[in-house]
């Protein structure tokens, strides 16, 4: 059934009692080629990728509970790809590039919006390395313009520049980056790859990763075993625990991000903007609330949840930088549980085990990368091994010591 | 809040405090291997349950504390000295 | 200005003070102690508002905080707060709101014609359409979208209010000052225990007034009486959090025109509580029918509240629509003020409350339910039919439409606190289940109903949140049956609302389970079902429950949406308490700042530092004139940089020397007494952490600098090593930073000035070499003298008492004043270390290695030390890694820019990228530092450095990193 | 090059600290004010915590308190800070006068670090002095958790201070890094204006 305005009037007109479920609800079968285990916007776009790029469509994606409601649903929706490490800065912009065509794609409005995403600098040295990160990305084809002061002013008049504390010295722009409805973005995979014949499995929770001789040949799930000689993990949040189910441990962290939406006002804010000095980014939904987010709770966490200390710092930062919206208020307040990687960037490739693969340690960072992750698990996937654009997200860079350390926090997940 | 009751000040919110990750990894001596030291700043069990961890009470008495913390209650069970091993409840 | 639907007497209203205000432009009259609602039903007002997105005109709803459609816009300027529950505003003279959402006016509002194609605004329809073409989102769809979303409109000007935080400790904290809740503040502060009573509306005891004023009014004398009680009004606890801490917000000065000087409008609570008592009470629910939204449908409990407590009657002819005993008391409060009686509709066959009714002559259809209304931008009447009957309706004027489908225990703050639910069956509904954390739940809040009964159960909480016990009075008895019939929603023509707010119809929640979103979170995300400002207070478990029909599974089966924080929206500017503008974060001046600010620097961040950037001189005709004035004066005489920033860590201990060589890479047991060292610091993963130098002051103690930034991650590094990983050795820390000023004098004359003023020291080269260090005075302040140099000329730093920073300073100016001193700033100061090939912060950034950055030698040839093991890594040794390079453009006089990225010509490929760029006084024109791929070999060769995004290439020549002395011959003369 | 544009201020704050009264009016305000102290950090070489005691209560009669407390002596107070560390704080002296004094009597058996310069000694008294901490202290100091000769470090205004009670009306010493100081100052004197407080 695909989906179009003229669709919507024909509906319409008979009571909308015509459309079909988005996705099939299949019951799992005995064994499939590739089992993706995580119904998250990463395992449904690895599912929906293998079908599309690579035509194996006899694919199961297993998920413990309902689809993208881990960190897909509960995320802060910005996409970007600024970022000044090349290996990073391709890959991310490889994820933008498929942003850009997802709704024709994929027959789903995920209301990618490109408002663009500014990054705040407020001293000479964040300036050095907004200005070497922007750089990086216009040689290499990414679009990035730098703002002084007063440029920042003119594209959104509530931020203070001449703030009290941190004084604004100006901003790095990314007009491609914006905002895409997270929840779709899950919705909109699935029905995509459900169509092209993967198996979307819900309430299926894995309990077991068989490995024998070194390689993989299936799993044991609350539904009965289900076979398979390939299996992608992309559980982002719970990396740690299903890997262990193999036997690996990865160097990767638990911890909870918090976020927050205002009530919905008229437009205010049209851009993503992110306060450097202050760990905060807002944007605008088109529901007009305003979303926003900082830093970790800092802290080994399974629990959706954080408490006040950063709730505190955030909505402090959130007045210092904009401080109209201070009559506002806040509706909500969430949590979602990061992979945090050792070095900040993810992880996607193959593991130690035969026909075990992994799109994991997604920091905060993995909402953006949601069609790219897909797309470079799916290749490694296929191909049994990683394509161009994940070669440097090898799971044994912390051994080689080629690590992907963007903002040089070092080997400590809490502060990445 | 996770409220931390050190040994030396009381009980104190977190903000007091510095969290510096996994107190049950222990670095290798002189002459360790590659493999070791990758081990000792790399490798963790990331538990979901308790977990023994680095807690720097940095605005108090400038301590490191083991602290015995589940990770999905957050529940504190434990508060130990540095060079103390707290006890860790089985589940 | 007169009140028409005001009753005669009654209520906890003031009569004798009539407050003035207005409401979309018109004036009104009411009284303190109503609320905006209360006063505008008061005066007849029936329409207030348009609602999310078909724009329907809608009425008060409710009461409190689960009001879904009465949202203004309160006050005008900088002031203005969109979607401000009317329910809540307490009003004040010349209060202005306006209501929102609509275009030209709220009567004749244009996107009303959204509700001709609603059909096509089915759940999730901008999922399925929009799509084409791509490049229309942003500029067509989008914009329109955004236009009509949203609900009221901000301010957009910076708020003129002050808010405060508070920290708060407590034995019991008792949420709610219901009947419950007060009896629970009674028996717990009777026992001595710490309590606070939190209470988000303005009167304690509200639900009180008109059944037990006599009770109300002696507990809260009782309460008010005990100085271990905290009685907080106005008080919304927001938030439940771990270790029963929870956040809470004041409203100290909302019912003022504006707050009194000094008093914050808001104040933030953080409560860390030993024990906690929910009794926060049951929001009402309501039935979903055919146009159930229309001005004049009513919450039952909530129209009985206007008249009770704010002596209004909501409208002149009621009628009832419940399904539970309670609900009836409701309507007989109305009936006692006077209000008509159109009736009652009740689909159970018959109750006690039924026979009650008929025998106050009240007509009452059993077995029947509304299956519609009718009006327009007020109700007129209803149309009710027997259950099960088909197409014989009555249709029943009135102008006022009670709803009651059973009572919502308001459990998210237990929810939040990971208590789990119970489903009950009599109530149809969720109780809070045995709770994880000290917590207990009690009355209406425990799905306990009846005011002696909500009594005794808070009165038994409070006993077993106390630890201990005593005997209270308890109210009346006010017997209340909230036992349903389970009824969710009545099926027909129109629209029937389950979330009123947002517009979220049943047949929305059904076609989303249709389409596959059958799970509860996926139905909410779809529909938008609970995500309006109310979250679905009223209508969350309604809509649940026609989910659950459509899955063909029980509502418990179904279950709900996890309650998240906030219990009611929360004020962001009240989080933020005083900790903004300036006091967002602390500044930290050094002791030589008013020197600074005296002699009229320009400064700059740097942390929480300022620092001075530079000097200006009326000689100057901008910045770089005064940088190259400064640092030339360095190069060829003398000048004089305030560097007290720097980190100072006092270590002294047995073992201090045998610590410091396992923390750096280079050794310190070896350094002699009286002798400076620079030393490099690893991180455990063998990227270089920080420098700076370290000085032997007697065997057992050394003075540690830090770079700036650095000072205090370094002092927790090395306790933590201490601490954890050689907790045997004797050595003690202390952070000495703010003990000490510290100031560097260089140039080639620099002997000569200090040589002046420093006594009790033979600073000649012999007596004083290179990395000496000594105690001397200065004008009698007690100094200590260290020959390093950061800039590569002859150069000293003294440190001395900060409180003698300033002297000593001045001593040094003054001694320096016959070679031409200056004071020299930041700038100045990278300047030099640029032209020196000296690395910092843009060098040494987290990432980079010791050989990156040409330090590959300090490492020691024996012995372990933090990173030595992983630094030998294969990534981390590899020799193309980027390495320190110096640049000089080709043609001179063109400028290089820090960021920018090194290319070959005519490529586009980055090889590497410039750290950090400066004018130099030394050579002509730009130099710059770069970290470059291979650098090492391409020193000699020509690139080009490239930023685009200043549209700017300059061509440039690989050099060595040390423009100035590579002999380092200068800081040894 | 760039630049903020942030003005210069006093760095020891005694700008904001104009004698008279601030703030709100008729209610009963704080006062605040700044103590000229002398402020010595002693730490207890490994195993020698008994001859620190020994010495200093042989010098200045201090019987060195244990954890969250603070003990009189001879014109000299000690504050616990950290295991086996104190702060020795009396009337500004000599310079280096009261850290020479302590280190001749500890000889090797403590690290005795003068800090003087290093801190700065606040006092807000009053009746409402606690209510006008607690909007940044997140430490109890109610009289059944706290209360005259007690100490704790903590957070203040976003920057660790050490804080002793010094006597019940309560009377409150704020130990603070002293350059520090201004933006310490700015925080509490704002934090004060809802009582009011008075300079002396």
């Amino acid at each position: 059934m695909r989906y179009s305005g003229l669709r919507l009037f024909a509906e319409a007109l008979r009571g909308n009692t015509g459309w079909k479920p988005a996705w099939r609800d299949p019951p799992p079968k005995r064994s499939y080629d590739v089992i993706i285990i995580g119904g998250g916007g990463h395992g449904l776009a690895t599912a929906y990728y293998l079908a599309k790029e690579h035509g194996i469509t006899n694919v199961a994606v297993l998920e413990k509970g309902p689809i993208g409601l881990g960190n897909t649903g509960r995320n802060t929706t910005i996409v970007r790809s600024n970022y000044m490490l090349p290996q990073n800065h391709f890959f991310y912009e490889k994820a933008l590039s498929l942003w850009e065509g997802l709704e024709q794609d994929l027959n789903y409005n995920a209301m990618v919006s490109q408002r663009g995403v500014i990054n705040l600098f407020h001293a000479e040295g964040t300036r050095n390395a907004a200005v070497r990160r922007g750089n990086a990305m216009r040689l290499d084809g990414i679009d990035a313009d730098l703002l002084d002061k007063e440029q920042v002013r003119a594209l959104c008049p509530l931020i203070d520049v001449d703030n009290g504390r941190f004084p604004v010295l100006g901003g790095l722009m990314q007009r491609r980056g914006g905002t895409a409805r997270h929840d779709a973005v899950a919705w909109g995979f699935a029905r995509a790859a459900d169509q092209r014949g993967v198996d979307i499995i819900q309430h299926c929770e894995v309990t077991g990763i068989d490995v024998e001789g070194g390689r993989v040949t299936g799993v044991q799930t609350t539904r009965g075993p289900i076979k398979a000689n390939k299996i992608g993990l992309a559980v982002a949040g719970n990396t740690s625990r299903l890997a262990q189910m193999a036997g690996i441990d990865v160097p990767i962290e638990s911890h909870v991000l918090q976020a927050f939406v205002s009530e919905g006002v008229k437009p205010l804010v049209d851009q993503v903007i992110t306060f450097g000095a202050g760990h905060f980014y807002i944007s605008q939904s088109d529901k007009g609330g305003l979303v926003f987010g900082g830093g970790l709770d800092g802290w080994n966490t399974y629990a959706q949840r954080g408490n006040l200390p950063v709730v505190d710092h955030v909505w402090s930062a959130g007045i210092a930088m904009m401080p109209s919206l201070s009559r506002l208020r806040g509706l909500r307040q969430w949590g979602g549980v990061m992979d945090m990687s050792f070095d900040g960037s993810p992880i996607i490739g193959k593991t130690p085990i035969d026909g075990l693969y992994m799109t994991a340690g997604w920091c905060y960072g993995g909402f953006k990368a949601t069609p790219g992750s897909g797309w470079c698990h799916a290749w490694t996937i296929a191909n049994d091994a990683p394509h161009k654009l994940n070669e440097a997200y090898r799971l044994d860079r912390f051994r080689t010591g080629h690590l992907l350390d963007e903002r040089g926090n070092g080997p400590y997940p809490w502060m990445q | 809040m996770i409220r931390i009751d050190c040994p030396w000040c009381g009980v104190r919110d977190e903000v007091e405090f510095t969290y510096r990750g996994d107190a049950t990894v222990v670095r290798p001596g002189e002459g360790a291997s590659e493999e070791a030291f990758h081990d000792f700043v790399y490798k963790r069990a990331n538990p979901r349950g308790w977990h023994v961890e680095w807690w720097y009470h940095g605005a108090g008495c400038r301590q490191f504390l083991k602290v015995v913390r589940h990770t999905m209650t957050h529940e504190v069970r434990a508060v130990a000295r540095a060079t103390e091993m707290p006890e860790v409840p089985a589940e | 200005m007169t009140q028409p639907f005001r009753t005669r007497a009654g209520g906890q209203i003031d009569r004798t003070v009539t407050l003035s205000f207005r409401f979309d432009g018109k004036v009104y009259a009411g009284h303190p102690g109503d609320t905006l609602a209360s006063a505008l039903l008061a005066n007849g007002v029936r329409l207030v508002g348009r609602s999310f997105k078909l724009h329907r005109p809608r009425g008060i709803y409710a009461a409190g905080a689960e009001e879904p459609n009465a949202l203004a816009e309160l006050r005008t300027g900088a002031r203005r707060e969109p979607n401000t529950r009317m329910t809540q505003i307490e009003l004040y003279a010349g209060l202005e709101a306006a209501s929102q959402n609509r275009w030209p006016s709220l009567r004749w509002d244009l996107l009303s014609l959204n509700g001709l194609i609603a059909p096509v605004l089915s759940s999730g329809f901008y999922y399925k359409t929009f799509m084409w073409p791509a490049s229309f989102w942003e500029k067509v769809y989008e914009p329109l979208i955004r236009r009509s979303s949203g609900l009221g409109r901000a301010a957009g000007l910076a708020d003129p209010d002050r808010y405060d935080t508070v920290n708060a400790h407590c034995d019991v904290l008792v949420i709610g000052a219901g009947v419950a809740g007060l009896a629970a503040a009674l028996v717990a502060g009777a026992t001595g225990a710490r309590v606070m009573l939190c209470e988000q509306d303005f009167l304690l005891g509200a639900g009180l007034v008109g059944q037990d004023d006599g009770w109300r009014e002696a507990t809260l004398a009782a309460l008010a009486a005990m100085a271990n009680v905290t009685l907080l009004p106005r008080t919304n606890v927001f938030g439940a959090y771990d270790a029963n801490v929870v956040g809470a917000v004041e409203r100290v000065a909302d019912h003022l025109p504006e707050p009194p000087p000094h008093t914050p409008r808001q104040r933030y609570w953080t409560i860390r509580a030993g024990t906690i008592v929910h009794a926060t009470g049951a929001h009402e629910r309501f039935i979903a029918f055919p146009d159930n939204d229309r001005p004049g449908v009513m919450l039952a409990g909530a129209a009985a509240t206007y008249v009770a407590r704010y002596g209004v009657k909501p409208g002149n002819r009621a009628l009832l629509f419940a399904n539970n005993d309670a609900a009836y008391l409701s309507l007989f409060t109305l009936h006692d003020a006077g209000v008509v009686m159109a009736g009652i509709v009740d689909p159970r066959a018959e109750s006690p409350a039924q026979a009650a009714a008929r025998a106050r002559g009240i007509t009452v259809w059993s077995a029947s339910q509304v299956i519609g209304t009718s009006g327009a931008l007020a109700l007129t009447g209803a149309r009710i039919a027997r259950v099960g009957s088909a197409g014989t309706d009555t249709l029943v004027a009135a102008d006022l439409l009670l709803v009651s489908g059973g009572i919502n225990p308001a459990v998210q703050l237990a929810s939040q606190s990971r208590t789990p639910l119970d489903w009950s069956e009599p109530l149809a509904t969720w109780v809070p289940g045995v709770p994880v954390l000290a917590q207990f739940s009690a009355g209406a809040a425990n799905g306990v109903s009846g005011l002696r009964e909500a009594a005794a159960d808070g009165a038994r909480s409070g006993a077993a949140a106390s630890g201990g016990d005593a005997a209270i009075a308890l109210p009346e008895d006010v017997p209340a049956d909230a036992t349903v019939l389970p009824l969710w929603e009545v099926k027909g023509r129109g629209k029937a609302f389950v979330d009123i707010q947002d517009d979220v119809t049943a047949n929305d929640i059904r076609l989303a389970a249709r389409e596959g979103y059958k799970h509860i979170e996926h139905a909410k995300r779809y529909t938008t079902h609970t995500m309006g400002t109310d979250q679905g207070k009223s209508g969350g478990l309604v809509g649940a429950a026609v989910l659950a029909e459509a899955r063909g599974e029980t509502v418990q089966n179904v279950g709900m949406p996890t309650f998240r924080p906030f219990t009611s929206p929360v004020t962001w500017g009240a989080i933020a308490g005083a900790n903004i503008g300036k006091h967002f974060a602390p500044t930290r001046l050094s002791p030589l700042h008013d020197w600074h600010v005296k002699r009229a620097a320009v400064f700059m961040d740097a942390g929480q530092w300022l620092r001075p950037a530079y000097y200006p001189a009326p000689v100057d005709s901008d910045g770089w004139d005064s940088v190259l004035r400064e640092a030339r004066a360095a190069r060829r005489g003398v000048a004089v940089c305030d560097v007290s920033t720097l980190g100072k860590i006092d270590v002294q201990g047995r073992d201090a020397a045998r610590f410091l060589d396992r923390l750096y890479t280079n050794t310190f047991s070896n350094l002699a007494i009286g002798r400076a060292r620079y030393g490099l610091m690893l991180r455990e993963d063998g990227i270089v952490f920080d420098d700076g130098t370290t000085s032997r002051l007697a065997q057992d103690h050394f003075f540690v600098t830090t770079t700036t930034a650095n000072a205090g991650p370094v002092m927790q590094h090395m306790e933590f090593y201490l601490q954890t990983v050689w907790p045997e050795l004797d050595v003690t820390l202390a952070s000495v930073t703010d003990q000490w000023a510290a100031m560097s004098i260089a140039g080639p004359k620099s002997r000569a000035t200090i040589s002046k003023i420093v006594d009790g020291l033979d600073l000649s080269n012999e007596a004083f070499p290179f990395m000496a260090v000594a105690d001397a005075t200065v004008r009698g302040c007690a100094v200590r003298v260290f020959r390093i140099s950061f800039s590569g000329e002859m150069a000293y730093e003294i440190a001395t008492p900060a409180g003698h920073a300033e002297t000593v300073w001045r001593a040094v100016l003054e001694a320096g004043e016959e070679f031409g001193i200056e004071p020299y700033g930041v700038e100045a100061l990278g300047l030099l270390r640029i032209e020196k090939g000296h690395v910092t912060g843009a060098e040494l950034n987290g990432q980079t290695t010791a050989a990156d950055v040409g330090l590959e030698k300090m490492f020691k040839k024996r012995g372990d030390f933090v990173g030595r093991v992983l630094a030998q890594r294969p990534g981390l040794t590899d020799a193309a890694r980027p390495r320190l390079v110096g640049l000089r453009p080709v043609t001179r006089g063109e400028q290089m820019r820090a960021g920018m990225h090194l290319v070959e010509t005519g490529s586009s490929h980055s090889l590497g990228w410039i750290t950090a760029v400066t004018r130099a006084v030394e050579l002509d024109g730009w130099i710059g530092l770069a970290m470059l791929e291979n650098g090492a070999s391409r020193i000699g060769s020509r690139m080009q450095a490239a930023s685009p995004l200043h549209g700017a290439l300059v061509d440039v020549e690989i050099v060595s990193p040390h423009f100035v002395d590579p002999e380092n011959a200068r800081v040894r003369v | 090059m760039s630049v903020s544009n942030h003005s210069g201020s006093n760095h020891s704050g005694s700008d904001l600290l104009a004698p008279g009264a601030h703030g709100a009016v008729g209610g009963e305000p704080v006062r605040i004010a700044l103590r000229s102290c002398d402020v010595v950090q002693v730490l207890a070489r490994k195993g020698r915590a008994g001859d620190v005691a020994a010495a200093l209560l042989g010098a200045l009669g201090l019987v060195l308190p244990g954890p969250g407390h603070a003990a009189d002596g001879r014109g000299a107070s000690a504050l616990w800070v950290q295991p086996e560390g104190w702060f020795v704080v009396a009337p500004r002296g000599a310079d280096g006068a009261l850290a020479s004094a302590i280190k001749a009597a500890c000889g090797d058996a403590a690290s005795v670090i003068d800090q003087s310069h290093g801190r700065a000694v606040v006092s807000i008294s009053g009746t409402r002095a606690a209510w006008v901490l607690a909007k940044s202290c997140r430490v109890d100091l109610h009289p059944s958790a706290f209360g005259p000769g007690r100490v704790a470090s903590t957070q203040l205004f976003h920057l660790a201070a050490t804080l002793h009670q010094t006597d019940a009306v309560p009377s409150f010493d704020l130990i603070v890094f002293s350059t520090f100081l201004r933006s310490f100052l700015e925080s509490l004197t704002h934090a004060a204006e809802e009582t009011g407080y008075v300079v002396a």
